[in-house]
């Protein structure tokens, strides 16, 4: 059982970074994001490249690698989204799934169709927590997960750019009338979404393994995740999150490892029918 | 201070704003009365550039600046209120004021924000001890402090008013038409649009009337408050019979 | 990072003149490649990796040239008509890391062949397909193979799913077919499987490696063992195999446990195996989740031996697994150890020569370094091609003179075929490789 | 006329089809080319109904490959495993994949948004799972081989020549059906509600029974196509059926343009053949495959082939408008006009009534609030039957609350209203439309993605019948009554000079016309009452008095008209009674005059001096 719960717990983490994710750029723009799964798969890749590639230390490629994906982020934002002749939601949608098939293309041109590893950060032997082997990876991945959670919580309270960041995501006119460069903000969400992903591959992947694709099953996950959190909210995706790595780890060790996704996903359509908007979410408010 | 000439404005296709000019000293209160769907809004949104689809010059202080996008005309001191204060109601009172100085916050020291806000604070006592509640959870009056504190924390050369009144029980209207004039003494410039006719007449200097996107009266806010055409604005036509 | 270096040195764009060099010789011998203008939508059959192809044109342009002048002659001494062979894998999708470097071996053998003289002096004129890793797209290449080339045979494709996908049509059309493909309900008859007439398969079958492993646990007095499968389609086979086989060799299959060949997380189902108290476990997978469940396995600190599946002696797998990899044992094929064979294998011979080829001179092994499947598509173009040599092109014949194939040493076993086995590889091909620190070794 | 003109362009399409259908295996007669063919085909079948769900419906599926495994997987398991008859097989598959379309429909429906998106992607999944684990019965991942062809007889449709003809029959059919569908009274409906729940609901349709309709329609299209495809390839698997092909399916919407049934067409062959073409790009394909796709969304996001016809319509247009700059004010001259002589048409109401005692509406005590502020505080006031009676007051009096109380979009906390002898406190807005009262919105809810003509024939949806099935499939009686709306439909247009644009995408409208077409939508099913909310709020003053003169107008023909308006000029102008409203209570009531002349009435608009 707390083995369950250990594994739950760190999978969880990483879908709740993604959907942090999706959270952050749906509050600037109100759309799905799809390009957060590759992200994800950048963010490792990225890893791969500065840490192996170019044998740059641990912690500078590590933020090496998320710079990068932010910029990529807001470079998604600059050429794909802003100059869309349509502000419909499902054809902007639509649109980043398909920079998402371009990126993919990308991505496995330059990396290659192989699977690839990274190390872990520190040691690899499991270390014994409440009768539940626990990897050093796994801390790791905990620990950044909430440190993460923790600055990004200090950076939309504290920072004068996060504040308006989050002024914008409640009321984009107002902020304009207050200064706010509207554009700049959302193009901003798309880079700290870029970073979240970006973390969410680099710590995930030492302890499964690297391809171009990685991120598009935890990335689907992730959105389920910020679903069943409640879209938007950003307490509800780290919530969200850490319920769904929970019930697929549980499903999978107590009832069915075949059907653990069923389980997940039953569970997710299931609160989404007796709470259409999620555990945390705000009701959509009808339009007369 | 600020002369906008022939000012159109066209809001999905049609033409909302009908050549529009107008107007406003440094140090003076005008109001712009008009009744609901006028264009009153739309108009202070082009002076603030948030309104996309507009053609005409707004010129501020002899610069023309048309063509600046609406931070910089917010640098330059042009700093609206908008209409149903438009708070971050998920956001704290003090939050919210230090979103008035967004633009400013980078070139100031903590110091002069807390006490520009401390300013805030003591012209409008009742936020005083609400600075760590969520906006959204203010009354209709002390959401209208916020938002008008807010627009100070802008460091406004003119400042624009939209409808404060709107929705506000009649006690705090005259509290809020009573801050307004505290601005005229402290030498402030204001376009005050309003539904509350005789009330916004009563503190402006100078006031337009504006009918289905046109201008169709101006002059000296004591003048036309005894004009019968500003009653027809509002209450349509005398009946007879 | 090698594989980010040689994309940048090929990705540019293919010269219009590297193509039209090749073409514009005439009947070359060395593989052709069909331009994209026939008909009405130039499609699969165009398909060619750009970067393997200007790496092989740049790096050899030399040798090719002197080739070519050499066999000028006798091409137009013959002034043979090309033997046309399909040959579709899995080129994009989630199985393109199975199906490109299946790809490559494809493309070094049939040139291997044809600058040997071809099939009697025919050059092979190989026509490449994507099955994109899905069973319709599949489809639509062997029907594009079968009608608008008219090819003499194909060879592929390379994951079970798709071999069954277009079994059928291929009995239909009668073309010998010589699959890569790991499971085995493609070579297998009746109720809803139908013939299997036209269908042969390269890989061994699944029972052949079960029963390799089985073979080494009974030597080694395990008697409890725990499973761990993948729920694709060779997990769920070997699966079958595994519960069907285990009395034979006197096991007890004491838990049972399945995973997403895509997930992430094996832990919940190694921590039920471990409860279970098993003697060894055995995994059954290809990819990416094989190393994962080895890792979890380190993870969980659970001391029991991990036994995988002869999908996953690769190079890779030591690579992905790092540390975890350390004294886990699989099937293999002999391509693994094949230095440790003894000299009298006949074997060991055609895998040095092969290895040769493969590193030394194409260089493959940049990219995808040799791996227990490597072999595959080598044997089973090499079947094709000797029974072309013997029966020519009728299919019928063709078909006919494969099934005769006796004593064909190849890399991945000595094949015997007969009408009843489409297979003809036993217990024999196979090894058990170990790990050792990263070392693949023979197994005792 | 224009109607049989593009009654003939889609006949013409037909025509095309069917000719091109015919024709292409004669000239391309090679199987690969039929099977790439076919595969389009099976394509086109799905889309034509995930089209009719996302681009009239506006509800998005991303479960739609599973509906299609579900069609699949029954024929094949049923014919294999249980020697069912391929046919019996297919039509159960049909009801069995309808009957979970229904169960899943009900709930997930409900969902708005990525809700919604998560839902059906959630049900794909589960379903791709289901299949994948239960293998016993579906072969697991491997796979489900040896599904037999169809046949008839002895006859089977065992080469790729046959299946073409019959995918193909099946696609053109799925395609006719639709292209019924959508010009029918259900079509209009399922198109209303993509433009505004609201409004479409205020004109009678059944908004939650109609997108269950339309989702069991698409799921059942979907299933045919994936009993085709088994018995096509005779082999299923489960990799076909996965939520990446959902994806797909929802592209190929897109790209060919949400709302387009002939998009289909080209959404399904260029991207079902686009990844064929761009092999020519071996590794670099998906690269390309994005970024054409990235580019259509992005320069034609409304999709390729809604593009170009809109284009050639400009075209057209701007040919048209040459020359009449001031069209949009001289519009309106022959509405003020068309008040004085009675046209043909002009019994609009359908009877006439005098001014009876009993009040058409009785408001008692009504009550509400909005997170706790109270938006209105038991009011009363009463509609005599026959009168305008305005409703006024400033910004925030509660107004148009009161109005979307009565339409029935919101509950009241308190009170009652009564429409004639009824009690319809609590009503449901479609019922209401039903009974005989109709409104008109604040701002303009006319639906953008309709011509003025079909905006109009909207408003005939509550109190005429025509159904899916009849429409479908053009049942006996469908006709009769198609013929009905679209005649009253356009007598309205004639009423208010809206007949030159009756072809005209409503959004080329000007706002005047928007305004006047929202009222013709509103009288068009002879309504008893009409609630008119600020129906001249942005309009000019020739188009102001063109409005109060149709409102006098709908007096005389017996029409009752509850007025919100905030231009005094014409609340003045056109009421019998005035009641005002101020902070959500009643302030005043009575004459125009009266109103005007009320201190409290003054000081609630002028406001006072502080």
């Amino acid at each position: 059982m707390a083995q369950f719960i250990v594994s739950g717990l760190t999978t969880g983490s990483i879908y709740a970074l993604i959907a942090l994710g999706f959270c952050i750029i749906h509050n600037a723009t109100g759309i799905v994001n799809f390009t957060q799964v590759d992200f994800v798969s950048l963010g490792g890749l990225m890893m791969y490249t500065f840490l192996l590639g170019m044998g740059l230390p641990l912690v500078l490629a590590f933020a090496v690698a998320v710079l990068v994906v932010a910029g990529v982020g807001a470079l998604v934002e600059r050429f794909a989204i802003r100059p869309a002749k349509s502000r419909a939601v499902i054809i902007l949608i639509f649109i980043t799934i398909g920079v998402s098939i371009l990126m993919r293309g990308t991505f496995k041109i330059l990396w290659g169709k192989n699977q690839m590893a990274l190390p872990h950060f520190s040691s690899e032997s499991p270390l014994i927590i409440f009768r539940a082997a626990v990897l050093p990876q796994s801390l790791w991945i905990l620990s950044i997960t909430l440190i993460v959670v923790i600055l990004l919580h200090l950076f939309f309270t504290r920072t004068r750019v996060g504040k308006a960041m989050r002024a914008t995501s409640f009321n984009s006119r107002a902020a304009a009338l207050m200064g706010v460069n509207v554009n700049r903000m959302i193009q901003f969400s798309f880079a700290l979404s870029g970073a979240l992903g970006a973390v969410a591959g680099i710590i995930i992947v030492p302890i499964t393994t690297l391809s171009y694709d990685i991120g598009v099953m935890l990335g689907l996950k992730g959105f389920a995740a910020a679903v069943l959190g409640g879209y938007g909210n950003s307490v509800g995706a780290v919530i969200g999150g850490l319920t769904l790595g929970v019930l697929e780890s549980l499903g999978a060790g107590m009832i069915s490892s075949a059907y653990k996704d069923v389980i997940a996903f039953t569970i997710l359509v299931a609160v989404l029918f007796v709470k259409p908007s999620g555990i945390l979410g705000y009701g959509e408010k009808e339009r007369v | 201070m600020l002369r906008v000439e022939n000012l159109e404005a066209y809001y999905r296709g049609n033409r909302a704003l009908k050549s529009v000019s107008l107007e406003v000293r440094a140090g003076e209160i005008v109001c712009l009365i008009g009744a609901n769907g006028a264009g009153k809004t739309t108009l202070l949104n082009c002076i603030s550039a948030v309104h996309p689809d507009w053609s005409g010059i707004v010129s501020f202080e002899g610069r023309d600046v048309s063509r600046a996008a609406s931070q910089a005309r917010v640098r330059l001191g042009i700093v609206q209120v908008p209409e149903n204060r438009q708070l971050f109601g998920p956001m704290t009172v003090e939050e919210n004021l230090e979103m008035g100085a967004y633009l400013r916050a980078s070139r100031m020291s903590a110091a002069d924000l807390k006490r520009e806000m401390e300013a805030i604070y003591d012209r409008f006592p009742p936020l005083s001890n609400r600075r760590k509640q969520l906006a959204g959870t203010l009354s209709g009056g002390e959401q209208q402090m916020v938002a008008i504190g807010r627009g100070l924390m802008a460091n406004p050369r003119l400042l624009l008013l939209d409808e404060p009144s709107l929705g506000l029980a009649p006690l705090v209207v005259r509290e809020i038409f009573r801050i307004i004039k505290e601005f005229k003494q402290e030498g402030r410039t204001i376009l005050l649009v309003e539904q509350n006719a005789l009330g916004a007449l009563a503190i402006s200097d100078r006031a337009y009337v504006l009918e289905t996107g046109r201008l169709t009266l101006c002059g000296e806010a004591s003048a036309l408050m005894q004009d019968h055409r500003v009653r027809s604005a509002f209450l349509g036509q005398q009946v007879t019979g | 990072m090698e594989a980010l270096h040689s994309a940048r040195k090929g990705g540019g764009t293919l010269a219009a003149g590297d193509v039209s060099e090749q073409l514009g010789k005439g009947p070359c011998l060395v593989p052709r490649y069909i331009t994209a203008n026939q008909g009405v939508m130039p499609c699969v059959h165009s398909a060619r990796d750009m970067r393997g192809f200007k790496e092989v044109a740049m790096k050899r342009f030399g040798a090719f040239l002197l080739a070519g002048l050499l066999l000028l002659s006798v091409s137009i001494a013959n002034a043979a008509e090309p033997i046309k062979i399909g040959a579709f894998y899995s080129l994009s999708g989630p199985a393109a890391a199975i199906g490109t470097p299946t790809k490559l071996v494809t493309e070094m053998v049939v040139e291997k062949i044809n600058k040997e003289g071809g099939i009697n002096g025919r050059p092979i004129e190989l026509v490449l397909g994507d099955t994109e890793s899905e069973p319709t797209k599949a489809v639509m290449v062997a029907k594009k193979f079968i009608n608008v080339d008219k090819v003499a045979a194909i060879i592929g494709p390379d994951r079970t799913d798709l071999g069954m996908a277009v079994k059928k049509l291929i009995e239909e059309a009668g073309v010998p077919t010589f699959m890569c493909v790991g499971g085995d309900p493609v070579i297998m008859g009746g109720g809803p499987l139908g013939t299997f007439k036209w269908v042969f398969k390269s890989p061994q079958r699944s029972s052949v490696a079960v029963e390799t492993l089985y073979g080494h646990l009974q030597k080694n007095n395990v008697k409890k063992i725990a499973l761990i499968t993948a729920s694709d389609g060779f997990g769920k086979d070997g699966k079958g195999w595994l519960e069907k086989l285990a009395p034979k060799f006197g096991l007890t299959i004491v838990a049972d446990e399945s995973f997403n060949p895509k997930d992430t997380d094996m832990t919940a189902q190694l921590s039920k195996i471990s409860a279970a108290k098993p003697e060894g476990i055995v995994c059954w997978t290809i990819g990416p989740a094989g190393a994962i469940v080895a890792k979890n396995v380190k993870q969980l600190n659970i001391q029991t031996p991990l036994f995988q599946c002869h999908g996953l002696p690769d190079p890779k797998y030591v690579e992905l697994a790092g540390a975890a990899s350390d004294g886990n044992k699989m099937p293999s094929t002999k391509l693994m150890a094949w230095e440790q064979l003894p000299d009298t294998d006949p074997q060991k011979k055609v895998i040095k020569d092969f290895i040769h080829l493969y590193n030394d001179v194409y260089h493959h092994d940049k990219q995808f370094p040799i791996n227990a499947h490597s072999g595959y598509a080598w044997d089973a173009i090499y079947i094709v091609a000797n029974a072309m040599k013997k029966a020519g092109t009728d299919p019928e014949k063709l078909r006919e003179a494969i099934e005769q194939t006796k004593d064909y040493v190849g890399i991945s076993g000595i094949y015997n075929l007969t009408p009843e086995d489409h297979n003809g590889l036993g217990t024999d091909s196979m090894i058990i490789v170990g790990i050792d620190k990263g070392k693949w070794h023979l197994a005792k | 006329m224009a109607g049989r003109f593009a009654r003939s362009n889609t006949m013409l399409g037909l025509a095309a089809l069917a000719a091109a259908i015919v024709l292409f295996p004669i000239l391309i007669p090679n199987p690969y080319y039929l099977n790439v063919a076919n595969i389009i085909g099976l394509n086109t079948i799905i889309v034509v109904g995930l089209n009719l769900l996302i681009g009239f419906a506006g509800q998005i599926s991303l479960g739609h490959a599973a509906f299609y495994g579900l069609g699949a997987y029954f024929s094949g398991i049923l014919t294999v495993t249980y020697q069912v008859s391929p046919w019996l097989a297919m039509a159960i598959a049909v009801a069995v994949t309808a009957a979970v379309a229904l169960l899943i429909g009900i709930p997930t429906l409900k969902l708005h948004g990525h809700y919604l998106v998560m839902a059906t992607l959630g049900f794909n999944l589960i379903v791709n799972i289901v299949i994948v684990q239960w293998d016993q019965l579906t072969g697991g991942p491997s796979g489900f081989p040896g599904i037999p062809s169809l046949s008839v007889g002895q006859w089977a449709f065992d080469s790729d020549m046959k299946m073409y003809f019959l995918i193909w029959s099946v696609a053109f059919i799925a395609i006719l059906v639709a292209l019924n569908l959508v010009a029918s009274r259900a079509g209009r409906g399922l198109r209303a509600l993509h433009g505004s729940e609201v409004a479409a609901a205020c004109l009678g349709v059944r908004i939650k029974s109609y997108k269950v309709k339309v989702f069991i329609l698409s799921a059942v299209y979907a299933s045919l196509a994936g009993s085709l495809h088994a018995h096509y390839l005779g082999f299923i698997s489960p990799k076909t059926f996965d939520v990446f092909f959902s994806i797909e399916l929802v592209t190929m919407v897109i790209v060919g343009g949400m709302g387009s049934i002939w998009g289909v067409l080209f959404g399904t062959s260029f991207l079902t053949s686009l990844p064929n073409v761009l092999h020519f790009f071996d590794e670099y394909k998906d690269i390309f495959y994005g970024l054409i796709f990235v580019l259509i969304l992005i320069f034609l996001p409304e999709g390729v082939v809604v593009a170009l016809r809109n284009k050639v319509l400009a075209k057209r247009e701007s040919r048209q408008r040459r020359g009449s700059e001031a069209e949009a004010e001289e519009a309106v001259q022959p509405a003020v006009a068309a008040i004085e002589p009675s046209h043909g048409s002009g019994d609009i109401g359908g009877r006439t009534r005098r001014l009876a005692a009993e009040p058409i509406l009785g408001i008692r005590d009504l009550h509400m609030s909005f997170g706790g502020l109270t938006a209105l505080a038991k009011v009363s006031f009463e509609v005599p039957t026959g009168s305008v009676t305005a409703l006024i007051g400033p910004n925030g009096a509660g107004k148009t609350t009161m109005i979307n109380l009565i339409s029935g979009i919101y509950r009241p906390y308190g009170g009652t209203i009564r429409f004639r002898q009824n009690q319809i406190t609590g009503l449901r807005p479609y019922r209401l439309a039903e009974m005989g009262l109709t409104r008109t919105f604040q701002n303009v809810q006319i639906f953008d993605n309709m011509t003025v003509l079909e905006n109009v024939m909207v408003g005939m949806h509550a109190g005429t019948h025509n159904e899916f099935f009849r429409s479908m499939f053009r049942l006996p009686g469908f006709k009769k009554e198609e013929d009905l709306i679209e005649q009253k439909a356009w007598e309205m247009l004639t009423f208010f000079s809206l007949e030159d644009k009756a072809h005209a995408p409503a959004a080329s409208l000007s706002f005047g016309q928007q305004k006047r077409l929202e009222m013709a939508r509103a009288l068009v099913p002879s309504p008893s009452i009409v609630l008119l909310d600020e129906p001249v709020a942005g309009l000019n003053m020739t188009e102001s008095l063109a409005i109060a003169s149709l409102i006098d107008r709908m007096r005389s023909q017996g029409v009752s008209v509850l007025l919100v308006e905030h231009d005094m000029n014409l609340v003045m102008g056109v009421s019998d009674r005035v009641v005002v409203l101020n902070y959500g209570r009643k302030i005043a009531e009575g004459t125009p005059q009266e109103v005007q002349e009320d201190k409290q009435v003054q000081s609630a608009y002028l406001g006072s001096v502080a």
